[in-house]
């Protein structure tokens, strides 16, 4: 399937670009974020980021849909 | 007008405040959140936001509405700025009106600790030894974890 | 001029924040107390407030130090109304800047506290039945003991 | 003795003045507000007042001078 990735802050600066389209099998955000993380090397676990599916807070094991966008969110610094 | 917004340009803070008016209203509170010189030690000359817009504007109006589900307060607003800002820069402006001043110093308070707490909003500080970083605070004491900026991580 | 001053004209408080600015300052909050349609129920057409101004501007310069030297914060104002003032009116307006926000939170929060606690200011409401009365707060919950104004004691 | 009073708020109604010279023997701000609570019919306690003598905050027991300005102060409500 085909994922739209944007990336924000230090991912962006990893990844060095900040969107790409993927064609991945990963049915998850999970699997998904594991793949990616191995491409770009980027440092964060898991257990560190929150992940948004078309816009919107979703967890890691929701069923990603062919054309998603998937935004993976490092911790945080507004304000 | 929505009561969150992302601005790229400056805040009128007194333009904002005159949306909070109301005649039962008692107490105004406002949150600045300004642009130091220094964090952490080092000496800071600028720095960027950069935001998630699309989710970042739906989490802080969620806020908004979450505060005043759980205060008795009359209005409440929040801009936060985009982009690249100075010393001295309004960055984030929080306000809030209520009939007593309790509830108004708690919701304002409880607001600006929500949106730094969940609103996607990240901030590149620009150092005066050249170097520059994303923060991304761990939730420990010290506050944030640091990671150098493209310019570095391209050597 | 000094950090605490009774005023007679409208507060600018655009202009008095601009007071507060400095560059290690990450945090500023104010507090603003504006004038109700109503107090215990009752609809409050305008008011008065009367000062002992030489002991209120002494005592409200004693908070403002006090602030100072009580939570880490880089500066301390307030202005309060003397006079008639009409619903919707700023009557106090109190600012604090600090280099993070809970010590600024907590700097307006107990100045507001001691100002509305200790400085000999009384608020005379006028109300829409045509009654008046100076309020003197007993320290209950009711918050305040109402004495008719000079109209009716008259009678 | 001589004192200049000075009165505001709920206790000028009650006077029917803001300020006043009174020739007093009371000594202290206790004696001298237990005469002009008779002379005025001032209805507080002078528990819930707080005495100034010349622009400071006093004890109701400090010996007044001659020519003292004395202000006796109901609860405030500014703010």
């Amino acid at each position: 399937m085909k994922y739209r990735l944007l990336y924000f802050a230090s991912l962006a600066d990893a990844a060095g670009r900040t969107e790409e389209a993927v064609v991945s099998d990963a049915g998850d955000p999970g699997a998904l974020y594991a793949q990616l993380r191995e491409r770009h090397g980027f440092r964060f676990d898991p257990a560190r980021l929150r992940v948004a599916v078309n816009g919107a807070l979703a967890d890691w094991s929701q069923t990603l849909r062919d054309g998603d966008e998937v935004v993976f969110l490092p911790p945080v610094s507004g304000g | 007008m929505s009561a969150f917004a992302l601005i790229g340009r400056p805040i009128d803070a007194a333009a904002e405040r005159r949306h909070l008016d109301h005649p039962a209203a008692g107490a105004c509170v406002t949150f600045e959140g300004w642009v130091r010189d220094h964090n952490e030690g080092r000496p800071v000359l600028r720095l960027d936001y950069q935001a998630y817009a699309a989710l970042a504007e739906r989490e802080g109006e969620a806020i908004l509405s979450d505060a005043c589900a759980r205060f008795p307060i009359r209005a409440a607003r929040c801009l936060h700025r985009v982009g690249r800002l100075e010393i001295g820069d309004l960055a984030v402006w929080v306000g809030v009106s209520a009939d007593h001043r309790g509830a108004a110093f708690d919701a304002c308070r409880w607001i600006i600790d929500e949106i730094k707490r969940r609103v996607p909003i990240w901030k590149n500080e620009h150092y005066a030894d050249g170097e520059s970083g994303w923060l991304h605070p761990d939730g420990s004491a010290a506050g944030a974890v640091q990671f150098p900026g493209s310019t570095l991580s391209a050597s």
